[in-house]
């Protein structure tokens, strides 16, 4: 066993390597922030504002950090045992300083909240042009007369299968997408989110936070892109084996392109329906209605 | 800092408790009580936020709603019942306290007897909806009433084979003014059962 | 939480438990506080009477007449329910003159249900839940039983 | 490290105190010829054999859990890995997740309080010894019946289960029945447990010790207590109503039956949410007991702590919903749920501020408990502030389900409750066995695991908000993600090399020649030092009285405002200075001297001690039985040949009978 006096050192050579990681750790998530710090977000307002908030919990949070685990660190160092030293006074508390640091605690945390609370409808919320999201009208279908006030808006039922988002967007004619969504630019686009089978969550991260897809259940959530891109996130609720592989993307492309985009798209889906439904004849035809209920949908 | 206070320790080092002041199997009976009313308020919020389901226009035109097929005044005579058996329980226990062994033994038995009473007509009951076409399978309400009920059900089963078991002793004279804390928890237990029913009766079939 | 030093003064059903259990015998007191028979008949017939006021309350004319002045029937329903309930948790099950401990059990146990159920009454009112035919989905059931005989549960049919 | 030489180490304590302390001679008058061996253990009424037993069980699954945590974490170390596909990757994730919960965490704190509860209080054993055995038995046989899933399919909808992926459409395996029987029986042994300890910290106090006076892990064992017994019967509903789902055709989470999954969230959260604390109080618990020894100085500010305590119990309950923002519950009930998290950071801070006050201007000694104290602290602020930012909706939006959430709960759960947990094992050890840990070896383990800890689960911070989901057994490499999820496997690893350290160090205490353990090795103040180290089956020979929250600190700590009552009333010819040892007393103390009061308790319930001697249960293997038979009827539902069904459920309910009627014949004999 070691003399007292080299434990001593190496204690303080332990307190000072365990001071300097969690300084460390403490600047670390500032620089590393990719999502919440979307600077490739394409300025969506809901992944924006969480930005802000998180910045301002992150930098009110970062003080405390470093003040407590700093005072921590200090008073390991100071109040090591020393040979030799008397018996440390029996302090049993101090009832100001208690209260003190009880009510800046709680302080802190009401401010917190109120901040919280200050930026939550703007974050979950559509701002206007997606407001009466039950009436809105597809910027695609042309032909329609009112645009709601406050700019254009979409809305898109997202609807998680396992392992793939299917995206059904209004209008007359059928007009669906898998996999990647297509959405113009310079619009508010609602979400009505939900699942056709277990629970999955529609997020991606550099336009808007999760929103969960409960069968039985509509959630919503909306957003905004101002530049074109294309933007990718995972499905983030254990939905089954394939989970990891259940990959959803946004398009952003200018209106005019979308509008390009959404005809060829309603075309297709056309085409196809009408090949099915020719296929479905032949097949009927030749095998009899018995066989044949069993492509009844 | 260095100020020593002793006035922050507002838990003040009182007088002490001694090993005897309260019976452990009592204070563990109504703990296991305040657990048992967190369970069934789960079940009784299952059936709450169902309840809407079971009150749709399509239900109510085909008379299929709970109110059309519970049959209230039935369900009074039962509940009724358990509260004759919540006084015989109190009257068993009361003569247990005075050491009226006889008198004692005879209400237990007559207790159990009522909850005997009572599980039969939640057998009626259930075979009752059966017939109207409501099982656990095929319907909210039928799926919500009968996990309620029949875990109340079953509270009722326990309790009755616990009474029962307490009768031999009973008869013997093992319960007497000097110890009747067997009785007592059972009691406990047993009372807890009929006020879970007063709670189902009135939000499953009075609201 | 804990509900206190006096508990001990407040026990008067002293049962010594740790010793043995006769140790509590020759007190005058404690047998002093046990209600009479005649007191539980009592209660008995308080509670009989809060049951039937319920049906009745429950049925046609009462229910009307609470409609009429925009009651809703839950109210009185509950009203009533609480006091039998309070009643025999108070005089049958011994809360009044037994440790408070006990009561803050009971209290603690209701308190977190009643909180569950009006918090879930809330928070399910606000999801927006998609409708459900129950007689669509009945029909459905009894075909399959029909055809297939399997249970009911097979999830997974979108829309 | 010999008793000599920790000693000569201490050089500064007073020798007074750390010589074998005053100790009445042990008597066993009329006990019972007890079976010794490993009848004598699963037979076992007393407190510290079950205690021992509930560690070594949860142990083990906390070394099966640990692989399986390596397991996952070999497999995310690259990008497109492909050890394992995605159904054994979700498998490994529901069973780390459920073993770390339901099988270490919450029963390894059961068996730190059946050990240390009757002791701290100074009671002969817990309130329903043959209860405690029960629910020993269901927790073991709750752990079986779920590690047996392995040779079947093990479950795959993650440790919460989330309805409607665990419902039979989905999952018709019996993994999730056996995770289901797992809730079940773990739970009802939590819940038998519970009482137990509720039952025995109201009632089997000693003269004079308050709740203002008892030790403050004992207050965290009692909230603990608390929130299981009233948070355990949702969970309990919730998943009898998934049984029910799967097998007799309802659909109370099937939306297609008119269910609704959120129920399933809801239950599900009203039980976890108040289960996190339930995991962390008694760890808060462990390092207020560890923190004052080693800084020889009281706890700053007992009531604060303790009341803290009480407050996170009572807010513990309101929070549920915040495990939910992202299900869409409406700006009201996002605000609510949030105000209400926001909140309950400030009794954690208070405790937090608190432990620094205690170390403040005190002579810290650094011993391995020390270390995994502080290192508890150091780490717990990292869990509570990433926590505020959670508990913030739309912060939350964008970190629930990612690794951010996984670095949080390990900051909380591994660096606050397990790292409260080696504090304690290092702190008890003595004790509980009578030999030390190797102080050497407790320091290789603390240090890796510190560095191997923060290695693994820091970096997940950056993992997450860069936007890598949770529970996803694969990765593109195009996503920036690669780096540190090969840091935090090499992390992963090098925990798994310290907690190797630790199995070393265990073997190497077992094996080394038994020396003579002082009562108080460690100078500590609270009641269960002042019995032998390991103590014997009843405990104490009297019932001490207790004098002030540190009984064996009262020479330090004389009474506040002098004299007693209870001193006056039950040892009206002792003073506190008789009590307390001269400072010059080097040997240990003879039977004389006896420690006054003891001798005066003794006397005092001289009429209660002579009839039946200390009253210790009988051992009985009846509790073992009936889990036994619980665990049979599991199988029968778990099982899909009829045959086997029958025969498990018959001879299930066969034992399960015979153990009740058994049991209550002994009870009334």
């Amino acid at each position: 066993m070691a003399s007292p006096c080299q434990i001593d050192r190496r204690h303080l050579a332990a307190l000072l390597a365990l001071g300097a990681l969690l300084g460390l750790l403490a600047a670390a998530p500032a620089a590393f922030a990719d999502i919440l710090t979307p600077e490739d977000g394409g300025g969506s307002p809901p992944a924006e504002r969480t930005d802000v908030l998180y910045e301002i919990t992150l930098w009110m949070a970062l003080p405390i950090f470093l003040l407590v685990e700093g005072v921590l660190i200090y008073s390991l160092v100071k109040h090591r045992f020393r040979r030799g030293a008397p018996e440390p006074a029996q302090v049993r508390g101090n009832t100001r300083l208690e209260i003190g640091w009880t009510v800046g605690a709680a302080a802190i945390l009401v401010v917190l909240t109120v901040i919280t609370l200050a930026f939550l409808p703007g974050i979950r919320d559509p701002e206007a042009g997606g407001a009466q999201r039950a009436g809105a009208v597809a910027v695609a279908a042309t032909d329609q007369p009112d645009v709601p006030p406050g700019g254009p808006s979409l809305n898109v039922r997202v609807v998680g299968q396992q392992y793939i988002w299917r995206y059904d967007y209004p209008g007359p004619g059928r007009l669906f997408a898998y996999h990647r969504m297509v959405v113009p630019t310079d619009t508010t686009i609602t979400l009505d989110i939900t699942s056709q089978d277990v629970q999955h969550s529609f997020w991606i991260p550099e336009l808007f936070g999760k929103a969960d897809a409960v069968p039985g259940h509509i959630n919503d959530m909306w957003f905004k892109v101002t530049e074109e891109g294309v933007y990718r996130g995972n499905c983030a609720e254990l939905c089954g084996e394939n989970h990891a592989q259940m990959i959803g993307e946004v398009e952003a492309m200018s209106p005019d392109r979308y509008r390009a985009w959404a005809d060829r798209q309603r075309s297709d889906i056309r085409t196809a329906a009408r090949a099915l439904a020719d296929q479905r004849r032949r097949m009927q035809a030749q095998q009899g209605a018995g066989e044949g209920s069993l492509l009844r949908q | 800092m260095a100020v020593v206070t002793q006035s922050a320790d507002a838990l003040t080092d009182r007088a002490p408790t001694g090993l005897e002041s309260l019976d452990v199997r009592k204070l563990g009976m109504w703990a296991f009580l305040g657990s048992e009313c967190v369970f069934f308020g789960s079940l009784i919020s299952m059936y709450f936020v169902n309840r809407p389901l079971m009150f749709s226009p399509a239900l109510e035109a085909a008379h299929l709603t709970p109110k059309t097929i519970l049959n209230i005044p039935f369900t009074g005579v039962l509940a009724f019942i358990l509260l004759c058996s919540s006084l015989t329980m109190v009257l068993a226990l009361n003569a247990m306290q005075q050491s009226r062994r006889r008198a004692g033994s005879f209400w237990l038995l007559a207790t159990a007897f009522l909850g005997m009473l009572f599980l039969g007509g939640q057998a009626i009951e259930f075979i009752e909806i059966a017939h109207e076409g409501i099982t656990l399978q095929n319907s909210v309400f039928g799926q919500s009433f009968l996990l309620l009920t029949g875990f109340h059900g079953t509270h009722v089963f326990v309790g009755i084979i616990w009474l029962l078991s307490c009768i031999p002793r009973a008869l013997r004279g093992g319960f007497h003014a000097g110890n009747y804390i067997g009785p007592e928890i059972c009691g406990l237990y047993w009372h807890f059962v009929d006020v879970v029913w007063v709670v189902i009766f009135t939000i499953i079939y009075l609201i | 939480m804990a509900p206190g030093g006096n508990m001990a003064q407040r026990d008067t059903h002293s049962n010594p438990g740790v010793g043995g259990p006769l140790g509590g015998h020759g007190d005058n007191v404690e047998h002093a506080s046990h209600p009479t028979a005649r007191f539980y008949v009592l209660i008995f017939f308080i509670l009989l009477a809060v049951t039937i006021a319920e049906v009745f309350v429950a049925q046609e004319p009462f229910l009307g007449i609470f409609e009429g002045i925009g009651v809703p029937i839950a109210v009185p329903l509950l009203i009533l329910a609480a006091v039998k309930f309070l009643m025999i948790a108070a005089f049958y099950m011994h809360l009044k003159q037994d440790s408070r401990a006990f009561s803050a059990f009971l209290i603690a146990g209701l308190i977190l249900a009643m909180g569950m159920l009006f918090t879930f009454g809330g928070l399910f009112t606000a999801h927006s839940r998609e409708p459900f035919d129950q007689i669509a989905w009945r029909e459905q059931l009894a075909q399959n039983a029909g055809t297939t005989g399997t249970s009911a549960t097979t999830g997974g049919g979108g829309h | 490290m010999s008793t000599a030489e920790y000693r000569a180490q201490e050089g500064t304590i007073d020798p007074g105190r750390i010589a074998e302390r005053a100790r009445p001679q042990i008597v066993e008058r009329g006990l019972r010829a007890r079976p010794g061996g490993w009848l004598g253990w699963i037979t076992s009424t007393d407190h510290k054999k079950i205690g021992v037993m509930y560690l070594i069980a949860t142990f083990m699954f906390f070394v099966v859990g640990g692989v399986e945590a390596l397991m996952m974490r070999l497999q995310l170390g690259a990008a497109q890995n492909t050890i394992m596909d995605g159904q054994t990757y979700n498998a490994l994730v529901s069973l780390h997740g459920t073993t770390m919960v339901f099988l270490f965490v919450v029963p390894v704190l059961a068996g730190f309080g059946n050990y240390l509860v009757p002791l701290m209080i100074g009671a002969r054993d817990m309130a329903f010894p043959r209860l405690n055995a029960l629910s020993l038995w269901l927790f073991v046989f709750g752990g079986i019946v779920f590690y047996t899933s392995l040779f079947f399919t093990p479950p795959e909808a993650g440790w919460t289960s989330y309805a409607p992926l665990s419902d039979d459409a989905f999952l018709p395996t019996g993994g999730i029945d056996a995770w289901i029987f797992l809730v079940h029986l773990t739970g009802l042994s939590s819940l038998i447990g519970a009482i137990n300890f509720v039952a025995t910290i109201h009632n089997m106090r000693p003269k004079g010790m308050g709740f203002g006076r008892m030790p403050l892990f004992v207050w965290t064992i009692l909230i603990y207590a608390y929130l299981l017994i009233l948070a355990l019967p949702a969970i309990a509903a919730a998943v009898t109503m998934l049984l029910t789902d799967r097998h007799f055709g309802t659909g109370f989470f099937d939306p297609t039956a008119g269910g609704d999954p959120l129920l399933w969230q809801h239950l599900f959260w009203f039980f976890g949410h108040p289960e996190v604390y339930i995991l962390i109080l008694p760890a808060m618990g462990i390092v207020s007991e560890v923190l004052p020894v080693f800084s020889r100085k009281p706890i700053f500010g007992y009531s604060f702590i303790a009341y803290s305590g009480v407050a996170i119990g009572f807010l513990s309950f309101t929070v549920w919903a915040h495990h939910m923002f992202a299900t869409g519950l409406g700006d009201f009930a996002n605000g609510a749920f949030a105000t209400g998290s926001f909140l309950i950071g400030v009794p954690t801070g208070v405790k937090i501020f608190n432990w620094i006050g205690t170390m403040w201007g005190g002579s810290l000694r650094f011993k391995t408990a020390m270390l995994f104290a502080v290192g508890f602290i150091a780490m717990f602020i990292i869990g509570g502030i990433s926590g505020v930012s959670l508990a913030s909706p739309p912060v939350d939006f964008q970190q629930t389900d990612t690794y951010y959430v996984v670095a949080h709960i390990h900051y909380v759960l591994f660096g606050g409750a397990i790292m409260g947990m080696f504090a304690g094992m290092y702190y008890w050890w003595p004790k509980m066995f009578g030999r030390f840990l190797d102080e050497g070896l407790g320091k290789v383990h603390f240090w890796l695991t510190m560095v191997g800890f923060n290695l693994a689960f820091f970096p997940m911070h950056w993992l997450g908000t860069e936007g890598m989901p949770r529970r996803i057994y694969t990765y593109f490499p195009d996503m920036g993600w690669n780096f540190w999820n090969m840091m935090s496997s090499v992390g992963a690893y090098i925990l798994g090399i310290s907690v190797m350290v630790l199995v070393g160090n265990m073997i190497y205490a077992y094996r080394r020649p038994r020396e003579e353990m002082p009562d108080n090795p460690w100078d500590a103040a609270t009641l269960e030092w002042a019995t032998t180290s390991p103590p014997p089956a009843h405990n104490f020979d009297a019932v001490p009285v207790v004098y002030s929250r540190y009984p064996l600190w009262e020479d330090r700590h004389p009474v506040e405002g002098g004299q007693p009552a209870v001193i006056a009333a039950a040892a009206p010819h002792t003073s506190i200075d008789e009590r307390s040892h001269p400072a010059d007393t080097q040997v240990a103390v003879g039977e004389g001297e006896s420690n006054a009061h003891l001798a005066t308790v003794e006397a005092d319930h001289g009429e209660h001690e002579a009839g039946h001697a200390f009253h210790l249960p009988a051992p009985t293997i009846f509790p073992m039985i009936l889990a036994f038979g619980l665990l049979l009827i599991a199988f029968a539902l778990l099982f899909s040949p009829p045959i086997l069904k029958v025969t498990f459920l018959i001879t299930g309910v066969i034992y399960f009978v015979v153990a009740i009627y058994g049991w209550v014949k002994q009870i009334s004999e």
